[in-house]
């Protein structure tokens, strides 16, 4: 009897998590354009949609930290830009080995992050408007470095990262998996990226109880910065060269998945799994968009209605009882 | 020739502040403070609003620091520039607002700031366990560790926020409670009072609050600070009202003999 | 008197903004012999109106603690809608109304999700301005819509008091709603709502209806903003106002309005406009390479901020809680 | 008070700074002309070629010759028609520009005309404006050539996705070309997909489009991105050199793809004599000859050819860029 019971409530709080809520969403969905479309349920289908919410995903790990720390990364697809011209360029140059390249890029991408969160934990300034002059700036200096031209010529050892394949799943799909559990792991049990839940929740507070909060909020936009960058290395590599243009709204798509996914504006919120499934459901009804041969203007319009749709939900979840 | 006397010669005091001053843009905030404080004491510190209550142990517990003068921590001379210097000292502070994570759980909530960790992990079980003695210790009955704080009751969040001040991390020396009866019923205060009084014996307390017959009852010395200045530093078993009455509003009178 | 004057000065606008403008124009008048000319200052005004009219919006959702970003997505509906609508014979005056009030039903939807959701702005505009946008392109499939009557082309093309006409509805528009905040009990509550929604709340203050209007009137302009466009190049296309959002926030937050709510005025956005307007033209005259353009702009609004906030603390000595300017709240 | 002395030191600081910027680069005022060039997308490699041409051709014409490039750098008609006339304002000898939007550019256009600037427009044309000349090829004469060059491709028979993304006037123009071309012939269009008009998006868009099309014999990657996308999506489904991939201008990434075999040919207009002639153009207008009055014809056709692995060669060393000045 009670047993029932506690199980019975045990599936009502499974049901409240967010997490199971998407699940459930996106198995209804593939249900829905599996049913469409005999396209859908194929290998390189499924592969194609997680080739193609890799770089996505990744960076939503990012913003989605950031967004529990209670700000926002409007830069991240700058730094896509920036980072990987600067990569690409290194390495089409010969200056430095391919390693060492990458190692560039990434402190670049980093260096961008940390930039963001020392002006904004030092000067108190909005991230919001940070970021916003960041995404100008680094956008900027992509245009400068390359006048628009694309960066290509790259050794095919750079290449392989992005295209080669393990089982048959490609490279970047298996390391953003193991990015997303690592991340997730970390973020629940390493101090450093735990205390973001306070800091986000009040940051006040969290000062006022020892709680190191500059140091956190510049580690978190670094963090998200290095995530750009890792991104970045895999849209250059995969694509086989570096452009100006990379990552263009990716911040917009990254905000949007974090928030399906459960994470908040006003910070103390969010989950790793939530965002992966927020990018995996978006990447699976734009794919489903193209396999249905709907029309290319209506895209727009369903994305943000399912944005629009995803805050409403989220609301309801974590509205005070 | 009184108790606190009798204090003073027994051993030296816990936490000692000499001249301390503070200003912010125009205003004195603090002026000149002295005073001292004994382990197994609970000091009342009164005063009426704005004589700097809050700039004080908000000076003590790092979140502002002193322009001029000195703290002295168990004889030494000590520099609290941040919180986690009071932490590390052992000087624990209740905040008047509870300083709570209302959208975090019970368990995050209490270890904010002092998570037990292993090279930088949290141990979550042992964190769990732990909650559940300080939240029993403190006879709060809440439904689960995992709720959100928000969603408790304020008798139970007030408990959330003394455990966590209290028996959270470092090893407490000096328990700073600010207007830890503010908000809640007789009941809820009587119980805040006893858990004070068992406090007490064990560590040095700092009790701030309005509530003259509060202080009477539970601390065996007042300071009461006006317009930034120890207006006088009483004892409470000798005490009465009007003297702490028109030392708070700053009347000229000549009050006890400890000043 | 002097420093009477500056004070007085200061209460309405950004002094440090100020100085730099006018050394900035009289920098290029001098070194510049085609920038202080009627024609330059026309294309000066004229570069930057649509950004200008909708800031003055953006500048009453900002200070009353919002954020708008669907405007430019508003300004190409309201675009494409008026000239649909010019095209199927509704006349000029119904077409503006008609495109007006579906303009202003966007900025409404955006209040009430914001209110109802208890969503943060931002999100909640962002889910607009992708999906308005994309019913833009459902609208016109990529084609641009053209063939609009003659008498249309007055709004963005015309003159009074040989002062192109946006340029004047700008002028009676921000006068407008300067007094409005400034003088006028029901919107200076503004200030009240966007430093504490709370206390206003208590005051008796009803924030909730107080957000429709605020982001009816921020769409609306976008809307204005829109027919002008549209107006100005007799054509309207689905690309129109990519963007325009942040270069309209910028030249909010340049103007020195702040984003965690309560301090900016028509004033200092104004100002902000102004300036920005300058730079663009002053970029071009100078001969600035076109790829630094992205770079300078960046720069400015991060620096300007950063000196703001540096001032004021050198001033006050008080630092800002964190959580008066990370995203919380709400 | 203090901090305010500071603030106003600091202002006329600021102002000092922006006095030396503008007078240092003051230099171009001097030059004895400035032609300007005005693009719907800066930062696209194809009208880089473009510039490079307008460059080589000032540099024929003389040392004192300036040019500049200038546009929004996301596509906005209204930012393209706005940079016109900060030009007109600037006073400059010419103005070569590609008409994102013909209509919208249209009264900025006929503005500068007035006042005297000659306006040649290059790749995408604005008929109805007072434009003295066109060089280019039109989009749909240029998509023509790509269906008829793919009829050809299919033997006369098969199936095409189209890469495009909505928006821009010149891509529609494009494929409705290209769909014409196909007139005839047993190819037709089955899909089109939107690749949002980035390199990255288009891989994913494309794959989805041939998984929900298993028939399609080949892809037409409309305009300069996602050439590349779709020989990463046709490797994606395993038919590596059983679909045929036509590529758009002739970006670095699909002239190695071109070297590589991975896609067959591409739409080479010819945007380095686009620039080229326009700079001619608009400097003759400038001049005084025996003519009297415009002797420019009404537009030059710079020719459209399907490039392969046999004529590539040329386009591996884009023209140097520099500074965009």
């Amino acid at each position: 009897m009670t047993d029932t019971k506690r199980s019975s409530q045990l599936v009502s709080a499974a049901l409240q998590a967010r997490e199971v809520q998407l699940l459930l969403l996106t198995l209804v969905v593939v249900l829905i354009i599996s049913n469409l479309t005999p396209n859908f349920l194929t290998e390189s289908n499924l592969k194609s949609v997680a080739m193609g919410m890799t770089y996505d995903l990744i960076v939503a790990l990012g913003m989605t930290y950031v967004l529990i720390l209670g700000g926002l990364d409007l830069s991240v697809g700058s730094n896509i830009a920036l980072t990987g011209i600067i990569t690409t360029l290194l390495m089409q140059k010969g200056v430095v080995s391919v390693p060492v390249a990458i190692g560039i890029g990434l402190s670049v991408s980093f260096i961008i992050g940390a930039i963001n969160g020392v002006v904004i934990a030092k000067f108190r300034i909005n991230p919001f408007i940070v970021t916003l002059g960041m995404m100008s700036l680094a956008r900027g200096g992509a245009m400068v470095l390359t006048s628009g031209y694309f960066v290509t010529g790259l050794p095919e050892s750079f290449l392989m990262i992005g295209r080669g394949e393990i089982m048959g799943i490609p490279f970047p799909v298996i390391a953003a998996l193991l990015i997303v559990i690592v991340f997730d792991f970390l973020l629940k049990n390493w101090v450093h990226l735990n205390r973001a839940f306070p800091v986000g929740a009040d940051p006040d507070n969290a000062a006022l109880l020892g709680i190191n909060v500059n140091k956190t909020v510049v580690l978190g936009f670094a963090l998200c910065g290095l995530f750009a960058g890792i991104a970045a290395i895999f849209m250059c590599s995969r694509l086989a060269m570096g452009y100006a243009q990379f990552g263009l709204e990716i911040e917009l798509r990254a905000l949007g998945a974090a928030v399906i996914g459960g994470a908040t504006f006003s910070g103390g919120r969010g989950s790793i799994w939530g965002t992966f499934l927020g990018v995996l459901l978006l990447a699976i009804i734009n794919n489903g968009f193209v396999l249905m041969d709907a029309s290319i203007y209506w895209q727009k319009v369903v994305n943000g209605t399912i944005l629009i749709i995803a805050i409403a939900t989220a609301v309801r979840h974590s509205r005070i009882k | 020739m009184n108790s606190s006397e009798n204090h003073d010669q027994k051993r030296k005091p816990i936490l000692s502040i000499r001249g301390g001053s503070k200003r912010f843009g125009g205003i004195q905030a603090l002026d000149d403070i002295n005073l001292d404080i004994y382990g197994n004491e609970i000091l009342a510190l009164l005063g009426d609003n704005g004589a700097g209550k809050s700039t004080l142990i908000k000076a003590l517990s790092g979140a502002h620091t002193l322009d001029e003068g000195e703290i002295l921590f168990e004889g030494k001379k000590v520099n609290i520039s941040k919180p986690e210097d009071a932490h590390n000292l052992g000087i624990k502070t209740v905040y008047q607002d509870l300083a709570l994570f209302g959208i975090l759980d019970v368990t995050t909530n209490l270890f904010a700031g002092s998570e037990y960790t292993r090279w930088g992990f949290l141990q979550k079980k042992k964190m769990g366990k732990e909650a559940q003695t300080v939240l029993s210790h403190l006879k709060t009955t809440i439904k689960s560790l995992h709720q959100e704080v928000r969603s408790l009751s304020g008798g139970q969040q007030h408990s959330v926020a003394i455990g966590r001040g209290v028996f959270i991390g470092h090893e407490p020396k000096l328990i700073i409670m600010d207007e830890p009866t503010a908000g809640l019923g007789v009941k809820q205060s009587r119980e805040v009072l006893r858990l004070l009084k068992e406090l007490g014996q064990k560590f040095a307390v700092i009790f701030i609050t309005h509530n003259l017959e509060y202080a009477s009852e539970v601390a065996q010395r007042a300071v009461v600070l006006c317009s930034g200045r120890v207006a006088g530093v009483l004892d409470m078993a000798e005490a009465n009202h009007n003297q702490i009455v028109s030392l708070m509003m700053g009347v000229d009178q000549v009050v006890g003999e400890s000043v | 008197m002097v420093t009477k004057m500056v004070r007085k000065l200061s209460e309405h606008t950004n002094l440090g903004l100020l100085a730099v403008t006018v050394g900035l124009f009289t920098v290029m008048s001098i070194g510049y012999s085609h920038f202080f000319t009627l024609y330059n200052m026309e294309v000066i005004a004229m570069g930057f109106i649509q950004e200008a009219i909708m800031a003055l919006g953006m500048t009453i959702v900002i200070i009353s603690g919002g954020i708008d970003l669907s405007i430019g997505s508003v300004l190409v509906l309201s675009s494409i809608l008026v000239g649909l609508f010019l095209k199927a014979d509704l006349g000029v005056a119904l077409s503006i109304f008609l495109t007006l009030c579906i303009s202003g039903s966007i900025g409404f939807a955006n209040a009430v999700m914001i209110n109802r959701l208890r969503a943060h702005p931002f999100i909640v505009t962002l889910g607009t301005m992708t999906a308005v946008r994309g019913f833009a392109l459902v609208i016109t499939e990529g084609h641009p819509v053209t063939g609009f009557p003659k008498s249309f082309s007055y709004f963005g093309q015309g003159y009074l008091l040989n002062i192109p006409f946006p340029v004047v509805l700008f002028i009676i528009l921000a006068i407008v709603f300067h007094i409005l905040l400034r003088h006028t009990k029901y919107f200076s509550q503004v200030y009240f709502i966007g430093s504490n929604p709370g206390a206003a709340r208590l005051c008796g203050m009803n924030v909730e209806r107080f957000r429709w209007m605020t982001y009816i009137i921020s769409a609306t302009l976008a809307g204005t903003a829109g027919i002008i466009t549209a107006s100005q190049y007799i054509s309207a296309n689905a690309s129109f106002g990519i963007d325009a959002e942040l270069r309209v926030i910028t030249a909010v937050i340049i103007g020195g309005a702040s984003l965690s709510g309560g301090i900016g005025s028509i004033g200092r956005t104004v100002l902000g406009v102004i300036f920005l307007a300058i730079v663009a033209n002053a970029m071009v005259q100078a001969g600035v390479p076109t790829y630094w353009e992205k770079v300078a702009y960046g720069s400015m609004l991060v620096i300007s901020v950063v000196l703001e906030q540096y001032f004021r603390f050198r001033r006050t000595g008080i630092k800002d809680n964190w959580r008066d300017f990370m995203l919380g709240g709400n | 008070m203090k901090g305010r002395a500071k603030s106003k030191l600091f202002s006329l600081v600021v102002s000092l700074v922006f006095t030396f910027m503008t007078l240092f680069s003051a230099a171009s005022v001097y030059a004895e002309q400035t032609y300007g060039m005005v693009v719907f997308l800066k930062g696209s490699e194809f009208f880089n070629w473009s510039y490079g041409g307008m460059q080589d051709a000032a540099k024929l014409l003389g040392a004192d010759i300036k040019t500049e490039l200038r546009g929004p750098a996301t596509w906005d008609a209204s930012q393209e028609a706005r940079a016109i006339e900060q030009l007109i304002a600037k006073g400059v000898d010419g103005i070569i520009v590609t008409a994102g939007d013909a209509t919208t550019l249209n009264p900025a256009i006929d503005k500068a005309v007035a006042k005297g600037i000659p306006v040649i427009t290059f790749d995408s044309d604005a008929p109805d404006s007072k434009r003295l000349s066109f060089a280019g090829t039109n989009n749909y004469e240029a998509g023509k050539v790509a269906g008829k060059a793919m009829v050809e491709w299919l033997n006369g028979e098969g199936e095409v996705g189209v890469s495009t993304f909505p928006g821009p006037n010149h891509l529609v123009e494009r494929i409705r070309g290209f769909k014409d071309g196909l007139e005839g012939s047993n190819v037709k269009v089955v899909a089109e997909c939107n690749d949002e008009g980035k390199v990255a998006a288009a891989e994913a868009a494309i794959t989805a489009m041939l998984q929900a099309h298993p028939e399609i014999d080949a892809v037409f990657a409309a305009h300069g991105n996602p050439g590349p996308g779709a020989v990463a999506a046709v490797k994606n489904v395993g038919k590596e050199g059983e679909i045929e991939i036509m590529g758009f201008d002739f970006g670095m990434p699909v002239v190695e793809a071109i070297d590589k075999g991975q896609i067959r040919g591409t739409v080479g207009q010819n945007p380095y004599l686009m620039g080229y002639i326009s700079m001619m153009m608009a400097w003759g207008a400038n001049q005084e000859t025996r003519v009297d009055g415009p002797h420019a014809p009404p537009s030059v056709n710079t020719g459209v050819r399907i490039l392969t692995k046999d004529d590539i060669g040329v386009y591996k060393s884009p023209p140097a860029f520099v500074s965009g000045k």
